[in-house]
C-alpha cells in the first residue's frame, strides 16, 4: 500500500521545523557570518572573505588532527562492530537472563560523557587505578598521562567500553527480529553455521548494522568529552582531536572568526561522509513495500 | 539581531540559496521529479542531485583552497559546470 | 524418494524436567514411497512438532523414526535429505531466484555444471524460469511459494517433502492454482509429501491418506473416504465433514437400539431426515433453521437444523418444514461410540489400533 | 556440538561482562573510600570503607543543586521533543509530501553536527535572549539532537501499525485528535517510552552544550564535577562519589523501559 500524497502534512512538520530552525538553522547562518569576518567585539568587526578558511585549511596542527581524529575512528569502528556482533550473537536469544544482560550493557551508555573519562581516569591512572596498577606491577611501563601510546591505547579501551553496547543492542534487536523459520530452512538446506550468518543473519542485519556504523562514525568523529577529561589532549597532542581543537580555539582563545570557519569545514566533513554512506545504504529499502 | 554578525556577502549568499530552494520547490509543484538512474549507483531525484551540487561545491571549494593559491572564483566557476553536469547525468 | 516410517514415536519438551510438557503420545505413521499424506488437525495438536522431528530440527524423546528402514533419530538435518516448505516462504532475500535454488545444492558440494541444469529443470517444471535472474524480493507470495518448493524439487536425493501449512498466506485466489501444481508435481514425479493443515478440504484433496491428530495423537489414519464413512473416534467425525457428525448420548435414544456399553450415537447430516411422520423409532424435535443450498425441480436442498432436548442437529435433506414447528427425527444406521472410540458392531475397536 | 558452542557464548559474555563491570567497580570501590586513604592506601578493595563522600554531597547545596539542575533541564527537553515530534513523526510515517526525503535527512543531519560548532551561536543567541544561565536554554539546545532521533524513532514505531487503523477510526467518526490521542498514543505507547529513554539518555549525557550555557545557577552537575580540583588536588573520593550518583538516573530509566528496549533499536530505520 502506497503513501498518500498530502502536502499539508507540512503543517504537523512545522513545530519541529521551527525549533529545529531555532537550534539549528540560525546558529549555522551565524557561524557563517562569523566565518567571513574578524570579530573584536559587537561593534567592532572587519570582513575578511576567505582568509580564516585559508589560515585553517592549511593549518598543519589541524591536518595533524584530522589524521588522528580518521585514525581514531577507524580504529573504534574496526574493534566495535565486529566486537558488538560477536556478544550478541553469543546472548541467549529470549527469556529474564537476557533482558538482564540488556539492562547491564545499557549501564556505559547512560553514564554522563564526562563521568565516563573519569571512571576511566581513575581506573587507568598508574598509581590509584585498577588497570594502571595491575600492569604496572606486570612490569609494565604503562603511564598513559606520559606516554603517547598509552594514552592511544587507554582511549580506545574507553570508547570500546563506552560504546560497544551500543551496537550489541542494535544487533540483538536485528537477530531477534529474525523468524525461527528461517534458521529451520537453512538447517534443512544443510547450511553450516558461517552459511547461516552469512545468508541469513547478515542480510537482515544490514540496515541495523548500518545505523550502527553510522551512529558509531558520526560520534566518534565528534568524540569530545571524554578524552578532554582523561587526557586533555595529551600528552603533546597525541589524543588532541577535531573537537579538542575545535574548542580550544573557539572558548580558549576566543578566536571566533577562525573557529567559525573551522567548524563549517568540520560540519561539511562529517556531512558528505553521512551522506554517502546513507545513501549507500538506503536505496534498496527505498522502494519496498511492507 | 546584531549578534548575528550580518554582512552584506553572506546576506547574498543565504538569500541566493533561500531563492534556490524557493524556485526548486515551485518546479517541483509544477512538474514532480522522476526517479533517474544516471551515472552514479543509485537512483535520484531533482532534489537530490541539488543537494549533492550545493555539498558539492562546497567540498571543491575545500580542496581548491587547500591545494592551490588560484584565485577561488575559479572554483566557483568550476562548481557551477559541475553542477550544471551534476543536474543533468547524475 | 523413500519410505519414512515413525514407531511409537513419543516427544516432551523440556523432557525431564519440572516443567516437562508432551507434546506427543506415541505415533506410529507408514508413509510408503511416492505416496501423498497429510496431517490434519486443529492447531497445537503438535502437527508442527511431528513435522520438526521428520526433518531432524527436533531429535524425539521416545521411539524410532526410520528412512528406508535405516534409523535416523539423530542424524542432522542435513543427512536426512528432507525438504519442507514453510507457512510463510522462507527465500534469502539478498540473492537471486536461481541462487536460492542453487543454494541446497551448494551446500552439498553439487559440481557447477550439474547445478546449473538441475535449477533450470526445476524452474521449467514450476514455470518460475522467467524469473530466475531476478531478486526475491517484489514477487507475489505465490511464486514465492513456488521458489520454495523449487527449493525442495532440486534436490534429486530428498527422500521427503514437507509442507507446513504451505497455502496460508497465499492470495486467495491463487490458492487452487498452487495445490493443482502441488499434486500435479507430487503424481508427476510420485514424491513423498507430508502435508500439514488444519482445513480438511485441503487435506482431502491431496492426500491418498490422512492422519488425524487431537492432542498429541493421531486418532485415525485412513483414507478421506474412509474418514467420512467409519470415523474411528468422535473426534474425527466431528472434525470431518461439513457440517461434522450430530451426537446423541445414547442413555436418552434408547429407541437406537445401541450395543451394550456405548456412550453415544453419531450420524452424518446425511445419514438421517426430519419429516412430519412419526417412524417406529424415531425422535421428536424441534426445527430451528433451515439453509438452503440449492433448488431442483422447485423443492430446496439444504441443511435443516433441529433441536432436540438440548442438542443441535444437522440434516441435509428437503427443506419442506417449517421453522419452529415440531417434527420427527430419522436416524440411519448409527455409529456408536464409547469413550470417544467407534464400536464395530458388537466389538469395541482397541486404542490406538488406528 | 551445541553444548560446546554455548560454552564459548558464555565465555564470550563473562569476559565483556567483567570488561564492563570493573572499571565500575572501582569507581564504587573509590566512592566509599576517604581521598586519604585512595593516594595512600591504595588496594583491590577499600579497607576502611566510609559514606562520608556520599554525605558530602547531599549536605552540599553546590552538589544536590547540580543534581536538580541536571533533573530539570533533561524533564523539559524530553517534554519538548517528545510533543514537537509526535505530529511530525506521523507526518513522515503517513503521508508522502513534497520534500519529505531531503527534509528526513536534513533531520537527521542536525544529529550528525558535532555540537562544538554551535557553541559561540548558541551563547550569543541565548545571550541575547535573556535565557542564559538558565535549564531551559540547555533544554532547548539539547532539542538540536534529541528531536531528530525522536522523530525518528517514533516514525518507526507508528509505521509498524497498520494505516488501516486510521481509515477505520475516521471512518467511525471520531475527529482526527480524537483519533490520535485516545486511539493511537496507546498504540504506540512503547514507543513513547523508548523516545523518552534516548532523549534522557542524550541529554543526561551531554556536557559540552550544557556548560557553555550555564554559568552558575543553572551549573549541572557533570560540571560541578569537573570542578572538584582545588588548590590541594583532585579530590578522588568525593569525585568518585558523584559519579555513582550520576549512573542512577539511567539505571532508573533504562528498567522501565527494559522490555522495549530492543523493540526500539529494532524498528529505528535509517
Amino acid at each position: 500500500m502506497r503513501k498518500r500524497i498530502n502536502n499539508r502534512a507540512w503543517l504537523m512538520v512545522l513545530p519541529v521545523l521551527f525549533l529545529v530552525a531555532m537550534s539549528a538553522v540560525i546558529p549555522l547562518m551565524t557561524v557563517v557570518n562569523y566565518s567571513v569576518q574578524d570579530i573584536f567585539d559587537d561593534n567592532n568587526r572587519v570582513y575578511v572573505g576567505l582568509e580564516w578558511f585559508i589560515q585553517i585549511i592549511r593549518d598543519p596542527e589541524l591536518h595533524a588532527a584530522l589524521w588522528r581524529q580518521i585514525l581514531f575512528s577507524a580504529n573504534v569502528l574496526a574493534i566495535e562492530i565486529p566486537l558488538g556482533i560477536l556478544i550478541a550473537k553469543a546472548m541467549p536469544r529470549r527469556g529474564s537472563v537476557a533482558t538482564g544482560l540488556l539492562i547491564f550493557f545499557a549501564i556505559p551508555l547512560l553514564i554522563p560523557w564526562n563521568v565516563v573519562g573519569t571512571i576511566w581516569q581513575i581506573f587507568a591512572r598508574p598509581d590509584i587505578g585498577m588497570a594502571g596498577m595491575s600492569l604496572t606491577s606486570l612490569g609494565l611501563d604503562y603511564n598513559y598521562t606520559a606516554n603517547p601510546v598509552d594514552a592511544w591505547f587507554t582511549l580506545v579501551a574507553m570508547d570500546v567500553w563506552h560504546w560497544t553496547s551500543l551496537v550489541v543492542l542494535l544487533v540483538f534487536s536485528g537477530l531477534r527480529a529474525i523468524p525461527e523459520a528461517y534458521y529451520e530452512a537453512a538447517q534443512i538446506d544443510g547450511a553450516n553455521r558461517w552459511q547461516m550468518f552469512r545468508h541469513i543473519e547478515l542480510p537482515r542485519l544490514k540496515t541495523v548494522l548500518g545505523i550502527a556504523v553510522l551512529l558509531r562514525l558520526m560520534d566518534s568523529l565528534m568524540i569530545y568529552t571524554e578524552p578532554f577529561v582523561l587526557t586533555g589532549g595529551g600528552p603533546g597532542n597525541s589524543t588532541t582531536f577535531l573537537s579538542q581543537y575545535l574548542t580550544r580555539m573557539a572558548v580558549g582563545q576566543f578566536d571566533l572568526g577562525p573557529a567559525a570557519a573551522f567548524s563549517l569545514v568540520y560540519f561539511i566533513m562529517i556531512l558528505t561522509l553521512c551522506w554517502l554512506f546513507y545513501s549507500l545504504i538506503s536505496p534498496a529499502e527505498e522502494q519496498t513495500e511492507r | 539581531m546584531s549578534w548575528m554578525a550580518w554582512t552584506p556577502v553572506t546576506a547574498i549568499f543565504f538569500t541566493a540559496i533561500i531563492l534556490a530552494v524557493i524556485v526548486m520547490t515551485l518546479w517541483e509543484l509544477k512538474s514532480p521529479t522522476v526517479l533517474r538512474k544516471g551515472l552514479l549507483w543509485f537512483a535520484t531525484t531533482r532534489g537530490d542531485r541539488f543537494f549533492m551540487c550545493l555539498l558539492g561545491s562546497a567540498i571543491i571549494h575545500i580542496l581548491w583552497i587547500a591545494t592551490t593559491d588560484i584565485e577561488p572564483a575559479v572554483a566557483t566557476l568550476v562548481c557551477l559546470i559541475s553542477a550544471v553536469l551534476v543536474m543533468r547525468y547524475a | 524418494m523413500a519410505h519414512v516410517s515413525l514407531n511409537n514415536i513419543s516427544h516432551a519438551y523440556n523432557a525431564n524436567t519440572d516443567s516437562e510438557t508432551q507434546v506427543l503420545t506415541d505415533i506410529s505413521l507408514d508413509i510408503p514411497h511416492g505416496s501423498a499424506h497429510a496431517l490434519l488437525g486443529a492447531s497445537g495438536t503438535g502437527k508442527t512438532t511431528l513435522l520438526k522431528i521428520i526433518s531432524g530440527l527436533l531429535i524425539p524423546t521416545e521411539g524410532d523414526l526410520l528412512v528406508d528402514g535405516r534409523r535416523v533419530n539423530t542424524d542432522s538435518p542435513r543427512e536426512r535429505n528432507i525438504a519442507q516448505v514453510f507457512q510463510f516462504p522462507v527465500l534469502y532475500e539478498h540473492i537471486s531466484v536461481f541462487e536460492n535454488l542453487a543454494f541446497p545444492l551448494r551446500n552439498r558440494k553439487v559440481p557447477l555444471t550439474e547445478i546449473h541444469t538441475r535449477v533450470k529443470q526445476t524452474a521449467e517444471l514450476l514455470e518460475i524460469d522467467n524469473l530466475l535472474s531476478g531478486k526475491t524480493t517484489g514477487l507475489s507470495i505465490f511464486d514465492k511459494q513456488k521458489v520454495s518448493l523449487g527449493r525442495a524439487l532440486v534436490r534429486n536425493d530428498v527422500s521427503a517433502i514437507l509442507l507446513d501449512e504451505p497455502l496460508t498466506a497465499v492470495e486467495p485466489s491463487a490458492k487452487w492454482r498452487l495445490r493443482q501444481k502441488l499434486k500435479e508435481l507430487q503424481q508427476e514425479l510420485s514424491l513423498t509429501m507430508i502435508y500439514v493443515t488444519h482445513d480438511q478440504l485441503e487435506a482431502m484433496t491431496f492426500a491418498e491418506q490422512i492422519s488425524v491428530m487431537h492432542e498429541g495423537r493421531i486418532i485415525q489414519t485412513a483414507s478421506p473416504r474412509e474418514l467420512v464413512e467409519k470415523p474411528q473416534h468422535e473426534h474425527v467425525g466431528f472434525f470431518i465433514g461439513m457440517p461434522g457428525m450430530n451426537f446423541l448420548p445414547t442413555d436418552s435414544t434408547a429407541c437406537l437400539s445401541p450395543p451394550k456399553g456405548a456412550t453415544k450415537a453419531g450420524f452424518r447430516p446425511d445419514q438421517a431426515f426430519v419429516s412430519t411422520k412419526q417412524g417406529h423409532n424415531s425422535l421428536q424435535v424441534a426445527v430451528i433453521d433451515q439453509q438452503a443450498l440449492s433448488t431442483h425441480l422447485g423443492e430446496s436442498w439444504g441443511l435443516l437444523t433441529c433441536k432436540y432436548q438440548d442438542i443441535e442437529i444437522r440434516t441435509r435433506q428437503h427443506l419442506n418444514l417449517n421453522v419452529g414447528s415440531t417434527a420427527w427425527l430419522h436416524i440411519d444406521n448409527p455409529h456408536f461410540f464409547r469413550n470417544g472410540w467407534r464400536m464395530t458392531g458388537q466389538a469395541e475397536v482397541t486404542q490406538g489400533n488406528a | 556440538m551445541k553444548q560446546s558452542q554455548s560454552v564459548v557464548a558464555n565465555s564470550v559474555i563473562f569476559v565483556y561482562s567483567c570488561y564492563l563491570i570493573l572499571p565500575l567497580y572501582w569507581l564504587f570501590s573509590m566512592s566509599i573510600q576517604s581521598s586519604q586513604d585512595i593516594t595512600t592506601n591504595a588496594g583491590w578493595y577499600p579497607k576502611s570503607p566510609t559514606m562520608a563522600n556520599f554525605q558530602e554531597i547531599f549536605t552540599n547545596p553546590v552538589w544536590y543543586e547540580g543534581f536538580l539542575n541536571s533533573l530539570t533541564y533533561v524533564l523539559i527537553n524530553s517534554t519538548i521533543s517528545i510533543i514537537v515530534a509526535l505530529p511530525a513523526a506521523y507526518a513522515f510515517s503517513r503521508y508522502r509530501f513534497l520534500g519529505d526525503k531531503h527534509l528526513f535527512f536534513w533531520l537527521l543531519s542536525n544529529r550528525m553536527a558535532p555540537p562544538a560548532v554551535f557553541l559561540l551561536p548558541f551563547f550569543n543567541m541565548y545571550s541575547s535572549l535573556g535565557l542564559f544561565d538558565t535549564p531551559l536554554a540547555v533544554a532547548l539546545a539539547h532539542c538540536l539532537f534529541t528531536v531528530p532521533l525522536a522523530v525518528w524513532i517514533l516514525e518507526g514505531f507508528m509505521s509498524s501499525v497498520p494505516r488501516q487503523i486510521d481509515e477505520l477510526a475516521l471512518l467511525d467518526g471520531h475527529s482526527f485528535v480524537h483519533f490520535f490521542c485516545r486511539i493511537f498514543l496507546p498504540l504506540i505507547r512503547a514507543g513513547i517510552g523508548v523516545t523518552v529513554f534516548f532523549c534522557f539518555m542524550f541529554s543526561w549525557v551531554e556536557l559540552l552544550l550544557a556548560r557553555t550555557l550555564t554559568a552558575s545557577a543553572a551549573k549541572p552537575i557533570a560540571v560541578v564535577m569537573t570542578r572538584t580540583i582545588s588548590a590541594s588536588g583532585i579530590d578522588w573520593g568525593l569525585l568518585a562519589a558523584a559519579g555513582v550518583l550520576t549512573i542512577l538516573p539511567g539505571l532508573v530509566v533504562v528498567f522501565f523501559v527494559r522490555n522495549y528496549l530492543t523493540r526500539g533499536f529494532a524498528l529505528g530505520r535509517v
